[in-house]
């Protein structure tokens, strides 16, 4: 699998995703410098962690009008699978390519630990290595990962099960409308999640559980 | 010429920042506050003389950047002399 | 010819914290009235933070080197070889009363200026810790503080992208009015790719890298060595705003840079910025250095010589550059999007030459500035010998359980998640045991090596007895990496202590060292770099002497590491060290007894017993004989027990062998000491093997259950134990307004 | 009883999200932008009714905990209806 990974002014989980990357498909991924305006043929665009442009503005704001944005949309017209961890995720809300915004956490404060995150939906291609309804551990580490949108697009994530992962056994650590971790684009081929899979991916993190968000998309464009 | 542009959330937008600051004026001992919202204010200097063009530039970039319109309002205020 | 606009009064003298005896070397160095310009210099060199004049002279008695040290202190951090030709490069720095004045931005400025001399050598850091010291809790300003300092750590570090992995808090009264607020960091490079900041060559380009240049923090420099008044508050407009986002462009920038060969000098921009680094680079290098002010990017209108020589603006590098390369030097920082500027040149005439408008504003003798700055031997009493105290002198409580969950919910022995949970600890992906372990440990870029971290000093030790006070902070952060599995390498230190004039001070700062000096030299643990921070009273009333340690220590093998959780149940309890139950200075007498200043002594460190007892547990760790290790400190065995139980979330029944008073065998604080587990089949054949090594051991119980027993005694449930000790922080800190 | 404060960053200190931002409407194309500074908005609802007495405690507020007096400025403005 051919995967890039967008660096970003800012971003700071790029080396960690890059590993993981490398270790789960077994494929170099190729960085992607923000200045670019084409993407190199891919299977999986990335948008990792960070603070891009210091979270300044409003989280993703500014990066979500960088140069390169324009390739990835057009990537992702394509059905280019494209995955947004964290600061990636607020990048994309903030470009549209997700409805919602990523607010500040309701307790205000940034916040990093382990929580549990239920499958809600285990038939995408981000997904499909888990079991519907498997509950997993992994790392969150953010600001503003307290997810919000009108009721009408709650509806219609909810109604159209593009609510991937949610906060699972009363661990939503930022306040989540429906404890929302995740959701998928119309097409599903695009997604976000605020949490870190690639922050558990070996045991030196205490558990490999994220690997298998990985290894699905792996499935799904082989 | 100077621009003054104010961005509030949208009603029915949740605002974590204003209800916490509401909490912690309570425990300060302030009563009889009925609601606080939190918004955003920038100042902006311009090159451009013209109060009409600097206007309209100023909403251009309240769309494109400083305001995210899903859940925010802006209001746009020209100085100018 | 200078223009010298300014008359310099002996008030203006003063403001400039120079004596007057200072002001006349002044004179006498340079045979003329000084300009303003040149009078701010001098205080910008010759004050306490940066001349270290009056701990100098003790600070050379410290230990230095060893086969490991690359480099000690002198740059602006140490540097020690981990093998493989990979080096670990480090410092500890404080923020002190920057972070008093406004203890978001002072705190996050401190962790930025520490990340700098980390990466200014070449090293990408890889870890951060922080040693933090706030007043009591019932202080109205403490939790203001709090929250504002642990926010601006977590803000600075998260957003820069290197994990937080670890630290210490205290809280005392005599920091009410001037908390602590000690930085360490930590970052890797290859032995071969080091950056040091001597200047070298004639006629080079100096460049500035980084933010622009504004007003911010000018006196900054002088108002960290001076003495808090009432006016502080005046102070106040002199702080520093962090910028992350920008060091992070600095950081990429930077490595860039030096890896494409351009780089011949470098030094960070601290304290008195663009002032201390020329100087340093052009004493150090033997040259001298001219800048032209009006190259340097500013970011405000019409600054003067005098503020921008002044500015401690954030996020700024100067370098000596190779000429040849300077184009390809500037498309890095234009591609990064910092500014670069040539703003002046190294010469040959050892002056300090500073031109604005075309005007000399400066023409001073470097070496006298930096390397050569006034010295002094400040007098000193020495802190009289405490008196020890017997086991029986102190009471007995009547319920050891109920005393016991007293102590874990105490400000100084709770837990500290509220903290780090807002530190990203994760973020590199390479914590192997992250806060609220005894060392921290990441493992080096693909293994198998892994460093361990450890931040330490107990200020109550150091001040009823600075000798073994000094001692006892080196022992348990060598007792800490020991505790992990890790091999102690070398430390750093940040002494924080009160006004050096006076000389019962002066006494605690002299014995801190030679404690200190004892420890190192006995430990082969050399200090590779640090820093002082005196001037740390509130109208006239001095913190506890505070010489924080921070070390690093080697893992050959990040999977042979050892934590503090018991992993399963009926495993044999062992105490490693021999428990003597003492009580002086102990939490138990301080916080249950309600001892506070008493002039008991603090339990004495054998340094022998400490490398002996370490050895042997490491030693086990690495043959993975051990599945728990956690060293006792603060509190005794009983909390080390209770902690242990609580990280597994398995109980423990403990059964002492000993003719002591109970509460002395639970709460003594007796050092060099481990708890240990391992199978009950092994335990016999273990404790044989310690009593070889002439290492006490004795079983002391067995884990199982959710409940901690002592002896029979009433069973103290895991979930009580919990609540109690991860409870504190969080209701201190809700029951405030601060956001 | 409403009230709209506005916090500004007092003139000098560094304010990195508005340098960002004034880089970010660079690359979006906006010329003759010469300098953007970003503050703060407060709106709050008060019980009380008299617009002196709202005033003081607004001032009060302000100066306890929306602004950080030791970096930043703020103004207040009370609607009388
Ligand atoms: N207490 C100390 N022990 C050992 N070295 C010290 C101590 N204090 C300062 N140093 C060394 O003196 C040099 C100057 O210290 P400092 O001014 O804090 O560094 P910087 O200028 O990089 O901030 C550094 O190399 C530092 O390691
Ligand atoms: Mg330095």
């Amino acid at each position: 699998m051919k995967s890039g990974v967008v660096v970003f002014p800012g971003s700071n989980r790029e080396r960690d995703m890059l590993r993981a990357l490398d270790e789960i498909t077994g494929t170099k991924p190729v960085p992607i410098w923000h200045a670019e305006t084409e993407l190199p043929d891919l299977d999986l665009v990335v948008l990792c962690g960070g603070f891009s442009y210091g979270d300044y503005l409003r989280t993703g704001a500014i990066a979500a009008r960088g140069r390169i944005m324009p390739a990835i949309a057009k990537a992702a017209d394509k059905g280019v699978r494209v995955l947004g961890i964290c600061n990636g995720f607020q990048i994309l809300c903030e470009a549209g390519l997700l409805p919602g915004v990523l607010m500040r956490n309701a307790g205000l404060k940034f916040v990093c630990k382990e929580v549990k995150l239920e499958v809600t939906n285990a038939d995408t291609d981000f997904t499909r290595k888990y079991r519907q309804g498997e509950v997993w551990r992994c790392p969150v580490a953010h600001g503003d990962g307290n997810y919000f949108t009108d009721p009408e697009t709650l509806k219609r994530l909810e109604g159209e099960n593009r609510v991937g992962l949610r906060y699972a056994e009363g661990t939503n650590p930022n306040g989540s409308l429906n404890d929302i971790a995740g959701i998928l684009n119309e097409r599903g081929n695009v997604f976000g999640m605020m949490p870190h899979p690639e922050n558990m991916i070996e045991p030196l993190n205490g558990a490999t559980d994220g690997r298998a968000l990985f290894e699905s998309v792996l499935e799904a464009v082989a | 010429m100077k621009a003054r542009i104010k961005v509030t959330l949208k009603n029915g937008v949740l605002d974590p920042q204003g209800k916490a600051i509401e909490g912690a004026l309570g425990s300060l001992g302030f009563s009889g506050i009925e609601s606080v919202r939190q918004g955003k204010f920038f100042e902006v200097e311009l090159a451009e003389t013209d109060p009409a063009k600097a206007r309209a530039a100023i909403d251009e970039m309240s769309k494109k950047l400083l305001a995210n319109t899903v859940i925010e309002n802006y209001a746009v205020e020209i100085d100018e002399q | 010819m200078i223009p010298n606009d300014v008359r310099i009064t002996p008030e203006l003298v003063a403001e400039h914290g120079l004596k007057p005896d200072e002001y006349q070397r002044i004179l006498d160095l340079i045979g003329r009235e000084p300009t303003l310009t040149e009078l701010g210099i001098f205080s910008a060199m010759w004050n306490e933070h940066c001349s270290y004049k009056s701990s100098k002279k003790w600070l050379r008695t410290l230990p230095t080197t060893g086969p490991r040290v690359i480099c000690g202190p002198g740059e602006n951090a140490g540097v020690v070889d981990i093998g493989d030709g990979q080096a670990i490069i480090f410092k500890m720095e404080s923020h002190n009363h920057p972070s008093y004045i406004e203890p978001h931005e002072g705190a996050a400025t401190g962790v930025g200026g520490i990340l700098r001399d980390v990466f200014t050598m070449g090293a990408r850091p890889v870890a951060a810790l922080n040693a933090l010291r706030f007043g009591e809790p019932d202080h109205p300003r403490t939790r203001h503080i709090v929250s504002g300092v642990v926010a601006g750590i977590g803000g600075y570090g998260n957003s820069f992208g290197v994990p937080t992995i670890g630290g210490e808090v205290n809280f005392d009264p005599s920091y009410n009015g001037n908390c602590l607020v000690n930085a360490f960091a930590a970052g890797l490079a290859d032995t071969d790719k080091i950056f040091y900041s001597e200047a070298k060559g004639v006629g080079l380009p100096l460049v500035y890298l980084g933010s622009k240049t504004g007003r911010d923090g000018i006196h900054g420099a002088t108002m960290a060595s001076a003495e808090f008044g009432e006016d502080s508050e005046e102070k106040r407009p002199t702080v520093q705003i962090g910028d992350p986002f920008s060091e992070k462009l600095l950081l990429e920038a930077c490595l860039e840079l030096m890896a494409s060969g351009a780089v011949i000098a470098i030094q960070d921009m601290g304290a008195a910025g663009l002032t201390c680094s020329a100087v340093e680079m052009g004493a150090k290098g033997g040259l001298g250095v001219e800048l032209d002010l009006d190259k340097v990017p500013c970011r405000e209108e019409g600054m003067t010589a005098y503020e921008m020589m002044l500015s401690e603006s954030q996020e700024r590098m100067l370098m000596v550059l190779d000429p040849a390369r300077e184009k390809d030097a500037e498309a890095i920082f234009v591609k990064w999007g910092l500014d670069f500027a040539v703003v002046g040149k190294t010469t040959d005439d050892l002056r300090f030459r500073v031109s604005r408008h075309g005007d000399i504003m400066a023409d001073l003798p470097i070496k006298e500035l930096g390397d050569q700055a006034p010295e002094y031997d400040r007098p000193f009493v020495k802190t009289a010998k405490p008196k020890q105290l017997a086991p029986a002198d102190v009471a007995a409580p009547n319920d050891l359980g109920e005393v016991l969950t007293k102590i874990l919910a105490l400000p100084d022995m709770c837990s500290r998640r509220w903290i780090w949970e807002q530190y990203d600890h994760l973020i590199q992906g390479n914590t192997a045991i992250g806060p609220g372990g005894d060392a921290a440990v990441i493992r080096v870029e693909n293994g198998p090596k892994g460093l361990a971290f450890s931040l330490d000093v107990s200020p109550r030790y150091c001040a009823a007895d600075p000798v073994e006070g000094g001692k006892q902070a080196v022992a348990e952060c060598w007792r800490n990496l020991t505790a992990v599995g890790a091999e102690p390498l070398a430390v750093t230190d940040n002494l924080n202590f009160g006004n050096p004039e006076k000389p019962e001070i002066m006494g605690q700062f002299v014995g801190c060292i030679e404690g200190i000096g004892e420890a190192c030299r006995a430990l082969d643990f050399p200090v590779v770099s640090g820093n002082v921070s005196l001037y740390n009273e509130t109208n006239g009333k001095g913190i506890l002497p505070t010489p924080a340690i921070g070390a690093v220590g080697l893992l050959p093998d990040y999977e042979k590491r050892a934590t503090i959780a018991f992993k399963a149940e009926k495993e044999a309890l062992i105490v490693i060290g021999e428990t003597k139950g003492h009580l002086g200075q102990s939490i138990y007498l301080r916080d249950i007894v309600g001892k506070r200043d008493d002039a008991s002594a603090p339990p004495p460190v054998d340094l022998g017993l400490e490398r002996r007892n370490g050895d042997f547990v490491r030693g086990e760790i690495r043959a993975g004989n051990l599945t728990a290790v956690h060293d006792v400190s603060d509190g005794g065995i009983l909390v080390a027990a209770a902690e242990m139980a609580m990280a597994g979330g398995i109980g423990v029944s403990l059964k002492p062998q000993t003719d002591l008073p109970l509460h002395c065998w639970a709460f003594g604080e007796d050092q060099a000491r481990y708890l240990v587990t391992l199978a009950e089949a092994e335990a016999d054949a273990f404790i044989a093997r310690a009593r070889e090594t002439g290492v006490p051991a004795a079983r002391i119980g067995t884990t199982g259950g959710h409940e901690l027993t002592l002896d029979g005694g009433v069973p103290i449930s895991l979930t009580g134990m919990k609540e109690a000790h991860e409870g504190w922080l969080p209701a201190y800190m809700a029951a405030g307004a601060e956001l």
